[in-house]
């Protein structure tokens, strides 16, 4: 049934002295952008340089929360055409994604909210996706453990429900993308670290490795959390990001509870139970730049707080394990793909704050378009760097900036 | 980890005491002579260093000082000096 | 007609004993079953929560403080220290601000000098005093009220409860052991309800005001 | 049901006592101090539980709850560490996923399936077709999980939280850590040490051994100089003792975080405890390292200390026929211990060649124990518990079998490193000890005891004295606390101490046994999650050799008792295996097999160490809302509240939410609105102006006296954050208001934004001081006028400022007026003439003291005219027909000042102030592409659009902001943000309402305001 257990990535191989492509950061983002560059482009001599291992970053401290309710038009055909992606993936990649299309419940605790939640989901609508608001009763009914009496610092008012939703297995995906890209040719080339990239006349010449130089034309930076300090410590651009810590945790496991995603914005918590029984729940962010994935003691009691008032039956769990990872926020709650722009044949994917998960399928197929076309595809066009300068931010989150990260 | 910061008011104090204001960018511009470009990048541009840098901060749930700090980012820890960029 | 009368944000369930109409405030003096009226060696094993609210507080700022005696006091010069003198209770905020309170109770003379700016309504403001009053704070705060690099009376800027106040430890002399702190007004009843419960294992009942009266006597 | 040894001194149970508790509906007799585990084990319970995947029989291994093996569920709480949780009078207790009982579990079966789940076998199963794997799903979760929580579960109990201050932390209460406590309590510092057991002693406790110390001429038992410490300690002044604590996370800057299980005198039953410290000292000790072998978890295997405590501490013996198979000194000393005890011991085995100590060689032989060295358990035998093992030399060329009922197994000790890994710790490996060890500390953070690898009492004493007095410099050296003479005293004392401990043994050579000579299909490296050390070959094979990866792809570690049982074995696994084997892909280039192969590489360890209940770290939180003056007053009126941003805030009078009645009341008569929760700040000082113009678009100078002034606060996207008004009280000192929301942070903002400018202002945050009346309509001067004339005339003094004022006329006091007068003489009142809702209205700023008095005389006052209140609903939609905007509702992130059609505010010539959002605005204004605010109106006597509502075309043209059908004006009326080319009055807007089913609604743009566009109600 399962054969000779065979090497998941292929035999090691010894980094050339050049690529075509290389992509710096070993995560979500850039495998995705590698099997899309070789399957769909036939780009295939690609080498992803990876300083720790793949999917040791963001890739297995996310939440594995996948959904297509965010807020514009520019962002929810994006994210609904990742989550079409999943089944698709997990045919064509012949590993288990393990997507749970559970829905979503975002709880709205507020007259304003229930607002804003009116125009997200006419907004999924409008893009044909799915999504309904539900009053407190029915999202009682939906998920029976939650509190909705008023005596809680939050009292639910109602919910958005948005059946598409679900859980996919993060670390499935990391090596069923590895899989899939090394098939096609794609090295990959971990406990390497990327130390400098070099340009001549504007143009992308070579990047320098822990294990020597690559020469290339074409770099994509995509290291999650890890991208903005790399872009400006190796090629001196800025950009408008903050790095923040987000942490997320699980309970014991326990037999099946909670079968739905449910979130809330004002109690900065989501909450689902995996396919092992644990209620895995997050996520909050202290709002100052880290790099560190520690955790804290703060916001592990301010969860249980948060969970005994809207949640109160998990109130007799026990936290077993609490992590961290990296988020990158832009003010404007979107992301910067972008390239081809200040230098030629520099790409970037990054500011994706706590969404680079849902989205790295499709991130990594417009960017593997943009990178083979060397033009931006429309679909990603609004994404650019630019729009900061022109005063244009996305409107993803409708709060107000008042001094960064604090967006 | 669990930040400290020492206010120049109040001393040591636990870091959820405090607001973050940002990287250190120096003074507000004047007006005349700023670009797109230039006003970006007083108002949203980031170094985003991972390591040590200067930045701002208030003590909004004590004595409301602002003032700045240097603060190794990987670790989280408030650091009296800020040589060791990485 | 309507009677004009001034309330404060606190109110407790207890019914008081003996009260003073004082600048439209009904001042408790003594609720009942609190005990021995004036603070003493008969109730050493008691702690108590008073109302303060109606005290007059002022906010002083200049950039020259030291040119500013507020009642004739000298504003402490060092950060965060505060001095307490003829019922009097002046706090050094930070370089340039101070905050005054007049625990006498008495409504003073105001100053003019436009540097004062009259906080009594900003703020709940209470005592709570008696020998488990860090045992009681320790469940609301993390600050260290018995650091040995400060001598009383001192001020802390900081949240209790996860509300900003002014806390000032009078003395963390065993039972004699105090503080004051304001709040937000509009905390009061949430705040009180707080300490309460803290307090519930050590005995906290509510006093009045002649409770912190007789207390300062002893400081 | 055992006989139980009654007269032990070790004992740390009353078997006078009897607790008598239910276990699966039966009653069962166990005695205080007892654990539910050993209660259990005492009633003759061996299978505590099935295990999460092959539903393995599990039972007793280690007593301190490593493992989910002994979880119950209890009084309806799931997965309770039976070996950490003290019986209690009528506690119900039940087993967990099982079907059937523990002891006859219908799933059984599944153990004998394990070929067909490897490791990682669901990434590549269950998804041919896709049909089947929304199906294989539900099975999983179904299959998963231990024990049962329903979601109407209400936890009982009352929860609590304390964050002690202290100078020094010890954490853990064995021999190290105690004298730790007493070396840092002596200097005069302030110590609070916390243990997981419900007593001090560590692993002293429980042993008769004889403590060696040169000071005592008799040497005694260690129990005793456990118990003797623990005295000390207690009755120390200085020294804070937290027991039945157990630690759960150490963080940076010397945090710790534990929680406390009550006793029956403590008011609760579980509390959480944080505490920022100047210093940590870590003495956690050690716990023992699973022998690797087939069924090395089967009831009946047990560790060391398991078997030794349930003797000594409970007085139980696990068990009539005995094998040892052990690796350190620990195991023979039981083996003796035991044997004294009366337990039967066929055999001892020692995986180590040499380093045995020699006293407990001549013990054994003097009882006769076979000891065999240099062998190991490399099965177990029996389906449901142990009842015979098969020993095999470590080369595995010669086993033999013994019948057995008990098999003490023990590879090695682990150090408990958690604590300082957390804090930050590096750690590396130690051949000699075979530990990790921490090569870097935490800051002013010291490491004691037996977690350094130290076995000889008197060694970890000293340690332990060391690290204390080390904490104790800590403290000294900090800023303000001691002068150099206690400093240099301190130093030399450390010195000396130093000294003395050279003398000592150092760390023992610890066993570097990894597992039987076995091919492990059922030797379990992980209880919890059934994971076998197969599997971890099968993982490494595929290409997984970090050991952080083979957790995750094997979830080993990953289980309710986390790292506890394999989070030793499994580096040392890993690195035996990948050393032997070269098939690590990560480790392109030559440099890396070294160090991913050979040497192990520790997992993570996460908070919390313990597993620790939510309600536990939840504590005891209160919500803490503020509420207006008038909070119960509008609630005696049947103001139905919400909670908005801080505030309790009445939103509605009625349960009809459309406000009918209030919104008419003020358009026809007088209403009154609490609005004391806007923002309000008096500004002054020298730089005061500047300020303001620093941060209003408008140009503030131009405030006259008397008069308010209504402006907005830009950030630096120019979008409006905040509107509000300013009264100039005199020069250079003012009065404004802010929006409910930025309250809080406003003097942060102001302060933010002149930070470097060295300005000379002050401002006094007032929000909380004033409460505010509105009140407004038509007949609102009227009321107005009969509140002050009540007056009996100016007094005295105030006469001059604050007089009482008698004419409110349209003249006197027109439309943006601003005066201060006195009421009854008494109340003060700042008074405004504003037009919020598009009618004649007073904003009254008074004292909050004062607030419920004069709202009883307004009320009074306004009775003839059947004054009502109304709340905030009521007057958001009043002021939507006036088109006057509320921030978050009419904008966004994206909406700037000249979106909103603001404009006018914003004076363009005031360059040097550098007004916030100014430049901004500056290189927006001629940008097309910007949104617009506008006004519609519904077609066709339509219904108001829902707010929220898409405004379309092909695309996503713009939404509702708020829109109503309006009462006032008999028609839907409603402002939208919409792209500019629409924003012309006359365009025919449609509009994408959610559930529409793609049926649009329409609007026509029509000019603002809609309600009184002249504002003639409002002016006169």
């Amino acid at each position: 049934m399962f054969g000779k257990y065979k090497p998941l990535l292929g035999e090691k191989t010894q980094l050339k002295s050049s690529y075509d492509v290389v992509i710096i950061g070993g995560g979500l983002h850039s495998l995705a952008t590698a099997y899309f560059l070789a399957k769909e482009h036939g780009i295939t001599d690609v080498a992803i340089i990876e300083k720790n291992y793949i999917g040791f970053g963001g890739a297995g401290r996310n939440t594995a929360i996948v959904r297509a309710n965010q807020r514009t038009q520019y962002n929810v055909p994006l994210y609904k055409e990742a989550l079409d992606l999943w089944p698709v993936l997990t045919k064509d990649l012949d590993y288990n994604l393990m997507f749970n299309n559970c829905g979503n419940l975002n709880l709205m605790h507020s007259e304003a909210a229930m607002k804003a939640a009116r125009m997200t989901i006419a907004t999924a609508q409008f893009h044909g996706v799915e999504s309904h608001l539900l009053d407190a009763k029915e999202a009682k009914e939906l998920v029976p453990a939650l509190n909705i009496s008023e005596d809680i610092t939050f009292p639910i008012h109602g919910a958005m429900f948005h059946p598409p939703g679900g859980i996919v297995r993060h670390d499935a995906v990391v090596w069923g993308l590895a899989k899939g890209a090394s098939k096609y040719g794609v090295e990959i080339h971990q406990q390497t670290e990327a130390t400098a990239v070099n340009t001549k006349n504007g143009k992308i010449v070579s990047v320098e490795t822990s294990r020597g130089t690559i020469n290339t034309s074409k770099v994509l930076i995509s290291a999650g959390g890890y991208s903005a300090s790399l872009i400006y410590g190796m090629l001196g651009i800025k950009l408008p990001i903050s790095v923040l810590t987000i942490q997320a945790m699980v309970t014991q496991p326990l037999k099946p509870l909670l079968n739905h995603v449910v979130s809330s914005g004002a109690y900065h918590c989501y909450a689902n139970q995996t396919l092992k029984g644990e209620i895995a729940t997050g996520a909050h962010m202290d709002q100052w730049p880290n790099y560190t994935t520690q955790t804290t003691a703060h916001y592990i009691k301010h969860q249980a707080e948060a969970l005994s008032e809207f949640l109160p039956c998990l109130r007799g769990l026990r936290f077993m394990r609490i992590w961290s990872g990296l988020a990158d926020m832009t003010p404007d709650m979107a992301p910067i793909l972008d390239g081809n722009d200040q230098i030629e044949g520099f790409f970037m994917n990054c500011g994706w704050g706590y969404f680079g998960f849902k989205s790295c399928t499709v991130a990594g197929k417009y960017m593997a378009e943009f990178m083979a076309k060397g033009e931006a595809p429309d679909m990603i066009k609004p994404f650019n760097l630019r729009r900061y300068e022109q005063h244009k931010l996305m409107g993803e989150t409708a709060e107000l900036v008042t001094y960064t990260p604090n967006n | 980890m669990s930040l400290t910061i020492t206010c120049p008011i109040c001393g040591k104090r636990d870091g959820y005491e405090f607001r973050f204001g940002g990287e250190d960018k120096g003074p507000r511009p004047d007006e005349d002579g700023l670009t797109p470009q230039s006003w970006c990048e007083y108002v949203h541009l980031n170094e985003c260093v991972a390591g040590r840098q200067k930045e701002w901060w208030v003590h909004k749930d004590g004595c409301g000082s602002w003032f700045t700090i240097h603060r190794d980012s990987v670790m989280n820890v408030e650091v009296a000096t800020p040589e060791a960029h990485k | 007609m309507v009677e004009i009368k001034r309330y404060s944000p606190v109110a407790f369930k207890a019914s008081p004993k003996r009260t003073e109409v004082r600048d439209n405030w009904t001042v408790v003096l003594e609720y009942d079953g609190e005990g021995q009226a004036a603070f003493g060696q008969s109730n050493v094993n008691e702690n108590y929560l008073v109302d303060l609210s109606h005290i007059t507080r002022l906010d002083v700022q200049s950039s020259n403080l030291d040119a500013i005696t507020p009642f004739g006091i000298t504003i402490p010069q060092g950060l965060c220290e505060s001095y307490l003198q003829d019922g009097v209770l002046i706090n050094r905020m930070n370089r340039i601000q101070a905050s005054v309170f007049c625990l006498s109770g008495k409504r003073p003379e105001m100053p003019t000098e436009s540097s004062y700016t009259e906080t009594t309504e900003v703020g709940m403001c209470m005592a709570i005093i008696g020998k488990d009053v860090f045992s009681i704070t320790e469940k609301l705060t993390s600050l260290d009220f018995m650091d040995y690099a400060k001598t009383t009376p001192f001020l802390y800027q900081a949240p209790m409860s996860h509300i900003p106040c002014q806390i000032i430890t009078l003395s963390r002399d065993g039972a004699k052991s105090g503080i004051i702190f304001t709040a937000s007004r509009g905390y009061g009843k949430d705040m009180v309800h707080a300490i309460m419960d803290a307090g519930a294992e050590f005995g906290l009942k509510p006093a009045g005001e002649d409770k912190v009266k007789s207390w300062l006597n002893t400081l | 049901m055992i006989n139980r040894i009654n007269q032990l001194p070790t004992l740390r149970v009353d078997p006078a006592n009897k607790v008598i508790f239910d276990y699966k509906g039966k009653d069962y007799v166990g005695v205080e101090g007892d654990t539910v585990a050993t209660a259990l084990y005492h009633n003759g319970v061996r299978i505590f539980g099935r295990s999460l995947k092959y539903h393995r029989p599990r039972g007793l291994y280690s007593l301190d709850g490593e493992c989910s093996n002994t979880c119950m569920e209890i009084d309806g709480i799931p997965n309770v560490r039976t070996e950490n949780t003290l019986v209690k009078q009528g506690m119900r207790v039940k087993e967990q996923n099982v079907k059937g009982s523990a002891e006859n579990d219908m799933m059984g079966f599944i153990d004998k399936l394990d070929w067909m789940m490897p490791a990682g076998f669901y990434y590549k199963t269950m998804h041919k077709p896709a049909s089947i794997w929304p199906i294989a799903m539900k099975q999983i979760r179904k299959a998963a999980g231990l024990g049962v929580l329903s979601p109407d579960f209400e936890m009982p109990g009352k929860f609590d939280q304390i964050f002690p201050s202290a100078d020094v932390v010890v954490i853990g209460g064995g021999p190290a850590g105690m004298n730790a406590a007493l070396a840092a309590a002596d200097k005069g510092l302030r110590v609070i040490i916390m243990e997981s057991r419900p007593w001090l002693g560590g692993f002293f406790d429980y042993r008769t051994f004889d403590y060696k110390d040169a000071q005592y001429k008799n040497s005694k038992p260690l129990y005793s100089r456990a118990r003797e410490l623990a005295s000390k300690v207690e009755s120390h002044a200085n020294i804070r003792v937290f027991k039945h604590t157990s630690v759960v996370g150490t963080y940076t800057n010397n945090l710790v975080t534990g929680f406390q299980i009550g006793t029956e005198n403590d008011k609760f039953n579980e509390r959480y405890i944080e505490i920022r410290a100047k210093s940590v000292v870590v003495a956690a000790g050690c716990i023992e390292r699973p022998l690797l072998f087939e069924n090395n978890e089967r009831p009946g295997v047990m560790q060391v200390a398991c078997v030794h405590r349930l003797a000594r501490t409970y007085g139980l013996l696990a068990g009539e026929k005995a094998i040892f198979s052990v690796g350190h000194d620990l195991g023979l000393e039981a083996a003796v211990d035991l044997f004294d005890l009366g337990m039967k011991i066929l055999c001892v085995a020692d995986v180590r060649e040499d380093g045995q100590n020699p006293y407990l060689m001549i013990e054994l032989a003097k009882r006769n124990i076979p000891y065999l060295k240099g062998w190991v358990a490399s099965k177990a035998h029996g389906s449901k518990r142990v009842n015979k093992v098969t020993m095999t030399t470590l080369d595995g060329t010669i086993s033999r079998d013994f019948e057995c009922d008990l098999v003490i197994a023990s590879a090695g000790l682990t150090p408990i490193n958690g604590h300082l890994t957390l804090a930050h710790a590096k750690l590396r490996y130690d051949s000699h000890t075979n530990f990790f060890v921490a090569d870097t500390m935490p800051e002013k953070t010291h490491a004691a005891g037996r977690m350094l690898g130290l076995e000889d009492s008197l060694s970890i004493e000293v340690s332990g004295k060391l690290a204390g007095l080390n904490a104790a410099l800590d403290c000294k050296l900090m800023p303000q606390s001691y002068g150099n003479t206690e400093i240099d005293a301190l130093k030399s004392e450390i010195d000396s101490f130093t000294a003395q401990s050279k003398e000592l043994p150092g760390p023992a050579r610890g066993s570097k046994f990894v597992t039987a000579p076995v091919k492990g299909r059922k030797s379990f490296i992980c209880f919890d999650e059934d994971t076998t050390i197969k599997n971890i070959k099968q993982a490494i094979d595929m290409g997984f050799d970090v050991p952080e990866l083979i957790k995750r792809f094997t979830s080993a570690g990953t289980g309710p008792g986390q790292g506890g049982i394999p989070g030793h074995n499994l580096p040392l696994y890993v690195a035996k295996y990948t050393a032997a084997s070269s098939k690590c892909f990560s480790s392109s280039g030559s440099s890396s097999i070294q160090s991913l192969g050979a040497t192990p590489k520790p997992t993570n360890v996460r908070p919390p160490l313990v597993p620790t209940l939510i309600a536990t770290y939840a504590g005891s939180k209160h919500i803490m809302m503020k509420r207006t003056p008038m909070d119960e007053m509008q609630r005696a009126d049947g103001g139905v509240f919400r909670k908005i941003g801080v505030w309790e805030r009445a939103r509605y009078f009625s349960d009809d939410f459309s406000c009918r009645k209030e919104i008419e009341n003020v358009r026809n008569n007088v209403g009154m609105l609490d609005g004391s929760t806007l923002g309000k700040f008096r500004i002054h000082g020298p730089d005061a102006l500047k300020v303001l113009q620093r941060v209003y678009v408008s140009d503030m100078s131009k405030v006259k006296t008397g008069r308010v002034k209504y402006s907005a606060m830009c950030n630096d996207d120019g979008c409006v954050i905040d509107d509000g008004v300013v009264v100039k009280l005199a020069e250079n000192d003012y009065y404004f208001t802010t929006s409910t929301a930025r309250a809080g942070a406003t003097i942060e903002w102001l302060r933010y934004h002149t930070r470097f400018d060295g300005w000379d202002f002050y401002v006094v945050n007032l929000t909380d001081s004033m409460g505010v009346i509105n009140l407004s309509g038509p007949n609102a001067r009227k009321v107005l006028q009969k509140v002050v004339s009540q007056d009996n005339g100016a007094s005295g003094e105030d006469a001059s400022n604050k007089a009482s004022i008698q004419d409110v006329s349209n003249e006197a006091f027109p439309f943006s007026g601003y005066k201060e007068f006195m009421i009854k003489n008494t109340i003060p009142v700042k008074a405004m003439r504003l037009g919020f809702v598009g009618e004649l209205s007073y904003e009254l700023h008074v004292p909050s003291s004062y607030m419920v008095s004069l709202w009883n005389i307004v009320k009074e006052a306004g009775k003839e005219f059947n004054i009502q209140n109304f709340g905030v609903e009521a007057q958001n939609v009043l002021r939507m027909e006036k088109c006057h905007i509320i921030l978050g509702q009419e904008s966004e992130q994206r909406t700037n000042l000249l979106d909103l059609g603001l404009g006018f505010l914003w004076d363009r010539s005031k360059k040097d102030a550098k007004t916030i959002g100014a430049v901004a605005l500056r290189q927006a204004e001629n940008d097309p592409t910007r949104f617009r605010l506008v006004g519609f109106e519904m077609e066709n006597n339509g219904r108001a659009a829902r707010d929220g509502a898409l405004i379309v075309d092909d695309k996503v043209r713009g939404y509702v902001c708020t829109a109503r059908d309006s009462f006032s004006l008999n028609k839907a009326v409603g402002m939208a943000l919409v792209e500019s080319h629409l924003a012309k009055v006359g365009t025919r807007i449609q509009i994408f309402e959610d559930e529409c089913g793609g049926e649009r609604i329409y609007g026509t743009v029509v000019p603002m305001p809609f309600y009184d566009p002249d504002g003639k109600r409002m002016k006169s």
